[in-house]
């Protein structure tokens, strides 16, 4: 329990060195926030109230102290494209964005960790060469690339999945309370939703998770590995254990550790790289968001998702390491 | 293996005639002409300093070397034949119920996220199925456990590796072997890792606990005063041939072969004074030096030019005391 | 020479071979690139817009009539450049730091790290967007997100590194000498620390690059006429569908460079990593 | 020469650090002139920091290190630095005990380098050629690099570079564990023919007793961080007064 109180103080720290750095690109580096948010066709006079309204002829530390009380009460700021509140605009985008990461997660682990698993066990192999050759291509592909590729040519020209969207045409007024299509459609049991929203969701989860796949195969293989060459592979084999048991039960129990933890930390990634892909595929989701907020200079969006992106990292991570701590007490059990 | 007929005490348990053993990649013959036998009940030393070869040649028999397999003569085990080809699959079929191996590092040989009396009814699931049902398995575990001299067996049961000493763990890998109810247990340095005193009691238990279950045991060591002092019979190996198979009596009081006579004058012994201590030159031959003849000829005093050039004599009829020696030192 | 014939035996496979002529080619053709090129890479002619690939545009034109060819020749400059500007700037900084922590060790040490950790696992790609929109898109802007977001990459790893030297016995032997804390650093843990920089830098080239180019695309980065590699596949996005050419081109000179990259970093890495050569 | 009182060190434990180190409680240990000293103890017995404290490695938080007399607390910077050219420690690892980017020769020099600035380039060089032949080494040998050499040669390196300085107090630390028997044997007669040489006093920490008991003059036995046992190594080792140091010497083989 100590670890876990650990961890979370950990993560507490985090966020600080987060809202820290969030701070600094609004505040600091931006420039003068009172002119971008008094907007282009502000005099001198408006910049001047909205520095005094924003707080901003205080000391930075008074500012840090407003902008970290701010965010903790959920005030993210207001976009001045949308002229929304950047909160709702952040919850409204984010199930879509979940959604495609963790569509996109689910291919990945399957992918990386029974390849990672049998290229370790068969290292040296013609088997182990190809893959790792297949893994060196995926990890220099540009994600954006390979999803205009994928779009124009799977889509496209042979038309085997849609091109863009969220949801087919016939199904555009489709609404659940959850925000994550795939649930929301189980939820409500129509099961033609469903198989809609995974055909949308196939091309643009694929072009995703290519290169953090790569990385995922790698990462396990190092990890099993390592695990390979320990004794206690030799005395189970000298237990007369099937090589299937020795690699499922004895070393994938030990070498999953330390890779699903750099999985957890793929989680947070791969929303960040949402930003590459969603636009592409005319997909809503936080990382369109940012690209059109970006587009429009709306600093204070920009660094919000920043902000989430890198909340959503912390918990993930946090989840994960947990997770980790209770399925495996050994280690911290005496300490 | 019920179908075996019970060996006769003259009968050796594991007889190795000839044995090669080549690296897989580049078929390098590392370990060559390696003939012995071991008796039932039998403890059985094999010495080595490093590079010798004598822990490829073990785990090379028992199939636990990945990188190196056995390239040639012949294998036999409880009156049962192994075949070269495909011998890996083979031997390690035997390990779970009829070889137990205790491996050197007992900090990396059991498994850390299984607990411990998992470990040892896995072995014992392993070997026998489940006849006695899970409840029994625990308790004979437990049993094990107990033998093999752990404190508190019934809560260790359900510990992980990690809390406990070497000493402690080298115990619960023996429980382990011991599980499997084998005819002859391995043991690669088992007490290399461990404190003096540690050393002693561990080794002390292992062939204890051997003889009441007749167990044959072959102990690899790089301590000749360990083994003089443990065992009845020593095989020396030096860079991947088998130079001598001496009685542990003998050493240091009738001639023996010349590369045994002078590591044991290298090691300071509790009767030993400066005076006694002889140091052999040079630097020690790695196995699969590639020369001719004996590989000992570099650094040996009594050396002759046909040392070098003559093939080294095998132990063709697996005698129990031999020795490589062409100058016939050490020859009975 | 001995250093050359060492380099030399390290290529195994083909593929390895075919990954350092590639390599080498495409820095030559990134510095002397430019002088080559058959056209100006920046002249809109829209008379001969959207031209398919031919004997006298090899590559064909984009939507303003700009030879595709020469301005991949010119991009492979910019990206590169800006790629070894990231990664010069970040080695400095990061090894500075991380070296420095190592050998002060304690309290700062721990701070140092538990902040590159922290900082180390923030979503780079969004942290560089964040930090260059902050500046003002361009690709200035963009090579200082990046630097902002990577250093501690080589802050932790030159630490542990160091840390790891400094454990070992030699430095002890050298304590027991008195031999002065700039002379370890310059005899004793930079020469030992050179061989895991080197892969590590092998290997960051084409995430760098990846990188910059992602930014690029979005519009953080090298802004659209400019022919960086990135920027000319979001230009050529409007044109996919009837001049496939303009946004295939400059993916494949990525592909092509990151996987080079990447094949001669795991090359260094099997080559030159002390856990794989001791003993 | 070395007069350790009622030293004392313990490891402050960091938060989920498991110090292995262990604690040492007040240690009186006392080497004259010329001695060859044993400190005899399993892993964990805390003799290896006692060599780090000989040798300045590492602090002590209680008692008191008087080296030639003076308490070592006292030294300026200068002194301390001259110290080191007095006393030269040889560790156990010979793979790790060298500078792998430095050429044997080069790691003998830095010892002159630092220490005797006096000398001209050819004179280190012909000196550090002469040490590698005294501990038994080839001048040419010098060249190359700590990998291409065995566990054994790397240890003669070693052993010349701490001799190059000159030392009068020369500490070796396990220098025979993880060599190989044949190799230690031949280590043990150059321990002797340096003993016999130079003007050397040693301090010998080991677990083997059998060793100890060869090379030492008196022995020091300890056992979880304390000084257990003392006396003439032929009484100490052959009628032990301690309990512990009877279960040790009944343990060896």
């Amino acid at each position: 329990m100590r670890y876990v109180g650990q961890r979370i103080l950990f993560s507490i720290l985090s966020l600080c060195v987060l809202l820290f750095i969030t701070f600094l690109l609004s505040h600091v580096v931006s420039g003068d926030p009172a002119i971008v948010a008094a907007g282009p066709n502000a005099g001198a006079d408006k910049i001047a109230a909205v520095r005094q309204e924003m707080g901003l002829d205080r000391p930075l530390l008074v500012q840090f102290w407003i902008y970290c009380s701010n965010i903790l009460h959920g005030d993210l700021g207001t976009s001045w494209f949308t002229r929304q509140p950047i909160a709702s605009d952040i919850i409204r985008e984010l199930p879509p964005s979940l959604e495609l990461v963790f569509v996109a997660m689910v291919i990945n682990l399957a992918v990386s960790l029974p390849l990672g698993l049998l290229t370790a066990r068969y290292a040296g192999t013609t088997f182990d060469d190809v893959v790792r050759l297949v893994v060196m291509a995926g990890a220099g592909l540009p994600i954006f690339w390979l999803a205009i590729i994928l779009q124009q040519v799977v889509a496209g020209q042979w038309r085997l999945l849609p091109t863009a969207g969220r949801l087919g045409f016939e199904n555009r007024d489709f609404t659940g309370a959850t925000g994550f299509t795939l649930l929301d459609s189980l939820m409500q049991g129509r099961f033609d939703v469903f198989a809609d929203a995974l055909a949308h969701l196939v091309l643009p989860a694929f072009a995703l998770t290519l290169l953090f796949t790569a990385v995922g195969v790698r990462i396990t293989r190092t990890a099993m590995m390592g695990e390979f060459r320990k004794d206690y592979v030799v005395l189970a084999r000298a237990k007369g254990a099937s090589e299937g048991r020795i690699m499922v039960r004895h070393v994938f129990a030990n070498g999953a550790t330390p890779a699903l933890t750099v999985f957890g930390m793929q989680f947070g990634w791969m929303l960040g790289a949402t930003v590459l892909v969603e636009e592409i595929f005319g997909r809503p989701g936080i990382g369109r968001y940012a690209v059109k907020a970006v587009t429009q200079s709306d600093i204070h969006a920009v660094v919000a998702v920043v902000f989430v992106v890198g909340l959503v990292f912390l918990i993930s991570n946090l989840v994960v390491d947990i997770a980790l701590f209770l399925l495996t007490p050994r280690k911290h059990a005496g300490a | 293996m019920a179908s075996l007929a019970p060996p006769t005490t003259d009968r050796p348990l594991l007889e190795i005639r000839d044995v090669s053993v080549a690296l897989r990649t580049g078929n390098r013959t590392m370990v060559a002409g390696v003939s012995l036998a071991v008796r039932p009940r039998e403890v059985f030393g094999i010495v080595g300093e490093s590079g010798s070869g004598k822990t490829l040649l073990t785990r090379t028999l028992l199939g636990l070397q990945d990188d190196a397999y056995v390239a040639g003569g012949s294998v036999r085990f409880n009156g049962q034949d192994l075949p070269v080809n495909g011998y890996a699959n083979k031997a390690r079929k035997l390990l779970g119920h009829s070889i137990g191996f205790v491996p050197q590092d007992p900090f990396s040989s059991l498994n850390p996220s299984m607990r411990i009396g998992k470990q040892i009814t896995e072995a014992i699931y392993l070997a026998k199925g489940w006849p006695m049902g899970a409840e029994r398995t625990r308790e004979a575990a437990i049993g094990l456990m107990a033998e093999v001299g752990i404190p508190e067996p019934a809560l260790a049961f359900n510990q992980f590796p990690d809390q406990f000493s070497g000493g402690m763990r080298q115990r619960m890998v023996f429980a382990i072997a011991l599980a499997q109810d084998p005819k002859l247990l391995v043991a690669d340095e088992p007490t290399t890792a461990l404190d003096a005193i540690t050393q002693r009691r561990v080794i002390e238990l292992i062939l204890d606990r051997s003889r009441k279950h007749d167990l044959a045991v072959i102990l690899i060591s790089h301590n000749l005063e360990l083994l003089r002092q443990s065992v009845g019979r020593i095989a020396v190996l030096y860079g991947g041939q088998l130079l001598n198979i001496v009685p542990s009596g003998d050493i240091g009081q009738s001639t023996i072969h010349p590369y045994t006579e002078a590591l044991f004058d290298c090691i300071p012994t509790r009767e030993k004074t400066l005076a006694d201590i002889r140091s052999i030159p040079g630097e020690p031959v790695g196995a699969g030096f590639g020369l001719k003849g004996c590989a000992f000829a570099s650094r040996c005093p009594y050396v002759v030019t046909a040392c070098r050039t003559t093939d080294l004599p095998q132990n063709a009829g697996t005698a129990s005391i031999f020795s490589a020696c062409i100058l016939g030192r050490g020859v009975h | 020479m001995r250093v050359l014939r060492r380099l030399l035996s390290f290529p195994k496979t083909n593929v390895e071979r075919t990954a350092i002529v590639l390599g080498c080619l495409i820095l030559l053709l990134a510095l002397v690139g430019a002088f080559l090129v058959p056209f100006d890479p920046m002249k809109i002619d829209f008379r001969a817009k959207l031209q398919a690939p031919s004997m006298l545009h090899w590559l064909g034109t984009d939507g303003s009539g700009r030879d595709v060819l020469s301005r991949l020749l010119y991009g492979a400059r910019l990206t590169l450049a800006s790629t070894f500007a990231v990664i010069i700037v970040v080695v400095i900084i990061g090894c500075t730091i991380g070296i420095a922590s190592a050998f002060v060790g304690g309290a700062v040490d721990n701070m140092l790290m538990r902040l590159a950790d922290i900082w180390l696992g923030f979503p780079p790609l969004i942290l560089a967007l964040g930090f260059a929109s902050a500046l003002g898109a361009s690709l200035e802007a963009a090579i200082w997100a990046l630097i902002f977001s990577w250093w501690p990459n080589y802050a932790r790893l030159s630490r542990m590194v160091t840390a790891d030297i400094l454990s070992q016995k030699f430095i002890a032997s050298a304590d027991a000498l008195g031999v002065p804390t700039h002379r370890k650093v310059l005899h004793y843990v930079i020469p030992n620390a050179m061989d895991v920089m080197l892969i590590q830098i092998a290997l960051d080239i084409s995430a760098v690059m990846l990188a910059i180019s992602g930014l690029s695309f979005i519009g953080v980065g090298a802004q659209i006429p400019a022919p960086e590699w990135g920027a000319m596949i979001a230009d050529g996005r409007s044109y996919v569908s009837n001049g496939w050419w303009i946004v295939l081109a400059p993916g494949i000179a990525i592909f092509i460079t990151a996987v080079s990259f990447n094949v001669i970093g795991d090359m260094l890495r099997r080559e030159l990593d002390p856990t794989s050569r001791r003993r | 020469m070395v007069e350790l009182k009622g030293v004392a060190k313990s490891f402050a434990r960091r938060l989920f650090v498991q110090n292995r180190s262990f604690a040492l409680r007040d240690i009186n240990i006392a080497v004259g002139r010329g001695e060859v000293v044993g400190i005899l103890g399993e892993s964990g017995s805390g003799k290896s920091t006692v060599a780090n404290i000989i040798t300045c490695l590492t602090s002590y938080d209680g008692g008191s290190y008087r080296f030639k007399g003076r308490d070592i607390a006292s030294y300026t910077r200068k002194e301390r630095f001259a110290f080191k050219s007095d006393v030269q420690i040889v560790f156990q690892d010979p793979y790790g005990s060298l500078n792998p980017r430095a050429t044997v020769r080069g790691s003998v020099m830095e010892s002159l380098i630092l220490h005797r600035p006096d000398l001209g380039r050819r004179e280190r060089i012909e000196r550090a050629n002469a040490l590698l032949e005294e501990v038994g080494l080839s001048a040419d040998a010098g060249d190359r690099y700590p990998h291409e050499f065995s566990g054994g040669q790397r240890q003669r390196v070693a052993i010349a570079r701490a001799i190059a300085v000159e030392p009068e107090l020369l500490v070796l630390d396990e220098p025979l564990s993880s060599l190989d028997v044949s190799i230690q044997a031949q280590i043990l007669e150059l321990f002797v023919r340096m003993i016999r040489e130079r003007d050397l006093t040693i301090v010998f920490i080991s677990h083997d007793v059998n060793v100890v008991r060869l090379l030492c003059d008196r022995v020091y036995v300890m056992n979880q961080g304390a000084v257990v046992e003392e006396g003439f190594a032929r009484d100490v080792l052959n009628h032990p007064q301690n309990e512990y140091t009877a279960r040790l010497l009944d343990a060896v083989y």
